[in-house]
């Protein structure tokens, strides 16, 4: 079938007739509307590959925050949660997703396949590629929340809690909150006539991602020596700052992706828009972060730069879609103190290593609810109202305004109510069976060590004296050579 | 003189270093070291195979005192370094002939721990 | 030429003029099958550029895999090696490679340029933008293959075998595979009236430089140290998880562009489809060899998990485009599999360091197996036949099922003869001339010293001492900055 | 609005419905020039994400060439410069840039929002989504121009410098260059009735990047221990190779965008011409730096191999659109020797710790003026002429050839006068004002913890020891949990 | 008691710490060092600079032994650190005045390399 | 023989080196080690949060020499490593009873510095 090369010869051919504006034959004649679908769907595929690239974000981000024995389980967790969140997906999570069913759950698209028939009725559809292209973007956004989750659980979770959580969160959890926002027929489609309006998921995806990061917090506990015996949190650096900083940037350009990815078409080049407001939003975070975190401690700390970046662009998640350009910086800004802020005052009290409380968890808030503020009336659409902003400066009706703002809230609310019982649930279950906390040996010789076998630097904790010079090479057929080690080699 | 040191598990040294402070012993150099002893060495796994590491991570302790100083500081160490459980380590205790302060380049006994007043943070 | 602003405001005018749904004078026209061409096209671009990353990802793999002596020399190869097979591809490789000439080698097509003709009589075209895109996404792949070759012979091959065997490799090994089996006119394309199915080459790009690396190795012989006195193998493990982890996540997202990349078309968004069953591959990769690693060692060896990743990867390459989304878990955990046992078996005779053999190899054949296991009736083609699978359990004919199975076989068969004797062949000239393998000096040093004159972590090797404070600065004009040198800093 | 798969079913709907090539209505019909403006727009904007991905990779070859006392400074420099950019490009910058008012500046664009008009007259447009891809990516390539100024300023420079300089870099410095070449109206789009013709940017981004980078050297000075008393040079090695070459290849890919983003258009697929002298003029970039520092100090330096791909790649970005394949090679090898020799040159009077000057500077200068070489009569367009090379061995005019060479030069020689003028002018005012430099003792104790609080690989440089077991767990609602610490752990 | 102290090359340290053990010998530490001596420094590159680095890696090795067990130490290193090239290292010999098990609290020769049965790897 | 030990700043280990190389004592041995002493911890912040760090990076510098060189190697020590700061560290002497060249297996003074012609890089 893939005749690589002899395709490309006939697309050139096709080419040379096609320049100079030559007839084509009845059958070949191609449909603009065909064409329009496949240019929605690549734009897609792109930003499917964009949003999958984010979790090399998230890992180094985790690694970068975690000490050097924990290095090693953040890439075996990352590689299982995608795996398991994957099958998850296909087989449950997609189903319960999809625009079929009731308000609160999907009832069709499980075990994903070909030619299925999705929906009923009128809105019946069967499975084609570009559905296979929406399947998979919406795992990409479950992936990406679930890749939230284990932000407050470093260095001291058992292994097996990511791949049951992962389980649970990407074939229900997720699935649920996705269906209530986004499947047009969600419970959140329709409060009093107004809609949520959260363009990629400020609150979907990680407001979600952070509630459920709140519930395991909430069950496991902090880290052993992160509180003083009078109390005082006492710092504790993770181990990489470059990998930190590398994870930051992987995000912000997945982030073109998730958001611009968002507007799931090419139309009028509007992706273009909400691309250009999440820049607008993650420089507006660095900002707000930095200046924060400067005029607290007079030093800008790096991984707080790297938390407002993140925060400013969870923060234009929402509306990335639906604000100005003027109000995407501002938006950014604010979720950039918030960030700081957040991180200080929780750490008095949870433990949170990378900051996801706050990163995604306020900034998912701040988000959601800066739509009610900032939403422009050229973009909310006819089911939601512009945001008080536009009320009091604006020509916008005040009282729709701030009715919109109250639905903005109340999907903040719902959200988080609903994740975080489910997810304490989920958590409960799995301490009280598998347990959620490796031993206190274990969390002191490292994880890496403790489930893993090895360090995730090996060499740097194994001395390099115990690999000696060996003289054995093993006998390989068609192996001529031997290495005869000489009697001892010199450094 | 006497220098003393001590092979001992990291999470002894915070605690021992606390109470030398307190007790007037401010002065001390730590390393890292690698140590094999009575505790054996781990079994370890690497893509399916095993690897024996012989020797564990220990941190090494120096502390150079006035002879009179050496049992207080010894007990401080023992006090936190113990857990009675294989890997605790040893404490030496080695003579020295004469200690400089390179600062100011005055040596002897005074060198040592004391402390005055006007110390700051450089 | 190139006014980037002047043509944005045509566009934009443009889009001003096209919204309203004016009808434009007949010499704007724009035909669509322009914009198909251009379409996919456009594809193909993207996935190049996902292909290319996958460099990357090989580049972190092997470094993250070595030890820290030797970690530079795996940044001037990848960048040495690409290079190498830029112009080799360039000026040979994609003219053996092309559909032109008979069925064991292209004849047009060499020193690449616009315009020129490729192929005879009616399939004769001149080369256009179009051509350059194929033939660059062509040179993607084969330095995919390459890239593969090199895993087994980390930390004691010489510098020159990876330029030298990069030309003979670039220039005909992998050519000759791809025109085998890709050109439509090659020698595995019609084998009893059956075309053997490899659609983005487990066989013909991972199959070929796992080959290639199994050559190698056998030239060169085992690490130092690798095998004890009694014969038995000993971990020499790499100095980074956290590399080999981003390693993996780059490939894993690299491999939608391979994978996907190789519809090369948009039609139908039948990339998507593609891209999907790439994903459950990895993930039942990623399953199948966490829990083979787990049951055997009862720890869960995060170098096996991201080589679990890859194998699936490699497992689902050749049969993203034929099976339906249930078999590609299937055969992504069975290669997860597969690499775990392979990897630790072939560690007792063969020293491979980051499992190119396992990963690449195994997985590649089983790969190009399991779609004559698996193929399914509406997505083979007419020259090919169903898998065995529907034979057995559907309603195809059995008969011709096994015959495809054979067929995939005899492909599998047919490369791994080929470029086992002409690997063989280059790297036994290369150790003869100018040799293979460093000096044991060398090997002790660790490469970066010996043969890059400086470490791959130079700080970390030499002391900081060395760089005392200088109170010298150079005088130059326009330079009025003095920095007087205090007598001496304080750290 | 957004009705993630609520759109995916309608998707599905209408692919069903196109696919029998069944007639729309007439509301439904869309015009390929659409499709046509979208195709454009999504090749920016992945070509778009592609150059804000090379801010990675010169984030991670700064850090890998620093040593290890300075690497979180680069984080945080990366994200507060893209920050304060994005902000200056959107006020200023962008309007500066426009194609609009004079040939010295843009005069319309400023605070750039939805339908605000642009230009004046018959050219005058109202910004719509085009606009903004167009905004958009020229924020990436002034961006990208940015992170180039700082390869010199490594390990000493002051964190404010920073954050001063991109204001006035992204508002006026980068737009007028950028205008001056590419509006269409700037002064140096008729030189005697030629262009200078600079397709993506040897000048315009990569010598303006190099051009500053070389005033902020000059005021700066050289890093302590830089020259001995004896005023020779010494080698200050950064600390991870695998950093930088991960930088690299992250830059290599990256370019695609960057130079066949170029194109700005998918017009027959003419991007891939260009994506293929990218290719082949890194690859001649890495095999001339490769060659000519092993025939200086016979041994193959990492990050020199580095250095050359990207000197190969900044070489080939002013012709990659205008001169034919056989070129590419011979222009990225020319400028990877130019690259060693320049580094080993300005070594003795420069302290540059990555290579920029040469790297973006000599090689920039060499990739302008040798479009003036090498520059196909196909392909420079009306308002040039072909290079050199077809005057002397083809059938183009000597003369004009010789014209347009050198108006190349001239173009290079304003761009690099009006940068090194208008960026010594800025540091200068920052130096009087807040400083450049960070005092002796700062720079003895590394950046980060003198400006940033804490190093940027903390745990190395704190020890351990410094987190003793605390059994301390703060009382939160709904923490169950607590961890009695056992009385001592153990390791 | 006296403490054996040798600067060693890395490689031969491993045969040493085996046949140590085997000889009754179990306890030791080691760390990483630098040093000069006879052995010249390396001239390295780095982007066609030059770099003379004058200390190379080598490895220090530490065993407090009974006074009558020192040959018997410092036989078994020379034995395996001999390349009889230059580089090889020195032992010094240094006395120790006392030496405490941490985990026991008892002090005196007894406690620096006897091995009871009841050994575990903790 | 004495072995002199020092605890100084990193930057005064290069003129210490190349003016001992230069009287004639090339051999000796450096290890990092951290200290804490009469200079205070420093307080480090961290995402906000702040960190005392109660030891400071040092350096160690070992070198075994004759009785009567021990002199000249302190003052050399004292002359670069003396900044008047606190924290340029302390030397401490140390007797040693022996000495061996590993390579040849000589032993006595006359393997601690002296140098030969031949000496070559190796
Ligand atoms: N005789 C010795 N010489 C040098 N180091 C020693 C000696 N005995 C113990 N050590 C150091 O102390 C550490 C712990 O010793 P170990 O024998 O396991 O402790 P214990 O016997 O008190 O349980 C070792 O890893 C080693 O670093
Ligand atoms: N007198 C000394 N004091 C401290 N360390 C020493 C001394 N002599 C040698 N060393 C250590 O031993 C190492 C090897 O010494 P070297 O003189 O090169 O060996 P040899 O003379 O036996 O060939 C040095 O790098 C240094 O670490
Ligand atoms: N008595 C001691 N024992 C061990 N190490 C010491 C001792 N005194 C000082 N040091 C080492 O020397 C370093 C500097 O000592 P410090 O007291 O700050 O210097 P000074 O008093 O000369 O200004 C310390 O960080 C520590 O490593």
């Amino acid at each position: 079938m893939t005749k690589r090369l002899g395709l490309i010869a006939l697309l050139a051919l096709a080419v040379s007739l096609v320049l100079p504006g030559m007839a084509f034959g009845q059958e070949e004649a191609i449909d603009p509307a065909a064409l329009d679908l496949e240019l929605d769907n690549l734009w897609i595929m792109v930003a499917c590959a964009l949003v999958f690239l984010m979790q090399a974000g998230f890992l180094l981000l985790e690694i970068g925050f975690s000490r050097q024995k924990n290095v090693g389980t953040g890439v075996a967790k990352i590689l299982v949660n995608l795996a398991v969140i994957t099958i998850a997906w296909w087989a449950i999570g997609y189903g319960i997703n999809s625009a079929s069913g009731n308000e609160i759950i999907g009832t069709s698209g499980f075990f994903f396949r070909f030619d299925q028939t999705i929906g009923e009725g009128a809105d019946a559809f069967n499975v084609a590629g570009a559905d296979a292209m929406g399947m998979l973007f919406g795992l990409a956004f479950a992936a990406v929340s679930l890749a939230i989750v284990w932000g407050t659980t470093l260095e001291r979770i058992k292994f097996s809690a990511y791949a049951l959580f992962a389980v649970v969160f990407g074939a229900l959890i997720y699935p649920i909150v996705a269906h209530s926002v986004w499947s047009g027929i969600g419970l959140l489609d329709d409060i009093g006539g107004k809609e949520v309006l959260d363009f990629a998921g400020s609150s979907v995806v990680h407001l979600t991602g952070a509630t459920a990061a709140f519930a395991a917090l909430l069950l496991l506990g902090a880290r052993r020596g992160k509180y003083g015996p009078d109390g005082k949190p006492r710092a504790i650096p993770g181990h990489s700052m470059p990998l930190v900083g590398l994870g930051v940037m992987i995000l912000w350009i997945g982030w073109f992706g998730f958001n611009a990815g968002s507007a799931l078409a090419t139309d009028d080049v509007f992706f273009a828009e909400v691309a250009l407001n999440t820049q607008l939003g993650a420089a507006g975070g660095v900002l707000g972060a930095s200046l924060a975190i400067w005029m607290m401690t007079r030093t800008l700390d790096v991984g707080m730069a790297g938390n407002g970046a993140i925060a400013g662009l969870v923060g234009i998640t929402a509306g990335c879609g639906y604000v100005e350009y003027w109000a995407a910086p501002i938006i950014g800004l604010v979720a950039g103190v918030l960030v700081v802020y957040g991180v200080v005052l929780f750490e008095k009290y949870l433990d949170d290593p990378v900051g996801a409380l706050s990163a995604h968890g306020l900034a998912g808030i701040w988000g959601t609810i800066a739509v009610g503020i900032f939403g422009s009336a050229r973009l909310v659409g006819e089911a939601a109202s512009p945001g008080v902003w536009y009320g009091i400066f604006g020509d916008a009706d005040l009282g729709a305004s701030l009715g919109q703002l109250g639905v903005q809230a109340v999907g903040v609310a719902a959200i988080f109510a609903f994740v975080l019982v489910t997810s304490l649930a989920a958590f409960a279950a799995i301490k009280a069976t598998v347990g959620l906390r490796v031993s206190e040996e274990d969390e002191m010789a490292g994880l890496d060590i403790a489930s893993h076998g090895m360090y995730g630097y090996p060499e740097a904790f194994i001395p390099q004296e115990e690999y000696p010079s060996g003289d054995h090479t093993p006998a390989v057929a068609g192996t001529p050579v031997a290495m005869p080690a000489k009697a001892a080699g010199k450094a | 003189m006497k220098k003393i040191e001590a092979f001992i598990r990291h999470e002894a040294f915070e605690p021992i270093r606390a109470e030398l402070l307190d007790k007037g012993f401010p002065s001390l150099s730590i390393s890292e070291v690698k140590g094999s002893g009575r505790q054996k060495g781990v079994v370890e796994h690497y893509r399916g195979s095993t690897l024996t590491v012989n020797v564990r991570p220990k941190m090494k302790l120096e502390c150079v005192v006035d002879d009179k100083d050496k049992g207080v500081v010894v007990e401080t160490i023992l006090k936190h370094a113990r857990t009675g459980d294989v890997g605790d380590g040893k404490i030496f205790v080695i003579p020295v002939e004469e200690a400089v302060r390179i600062r100011t380049g005055e040596d002897g006994e005074a060198v040592l721990q004391a402390h005055e007043e006007e110390e700051i943070p450089a």
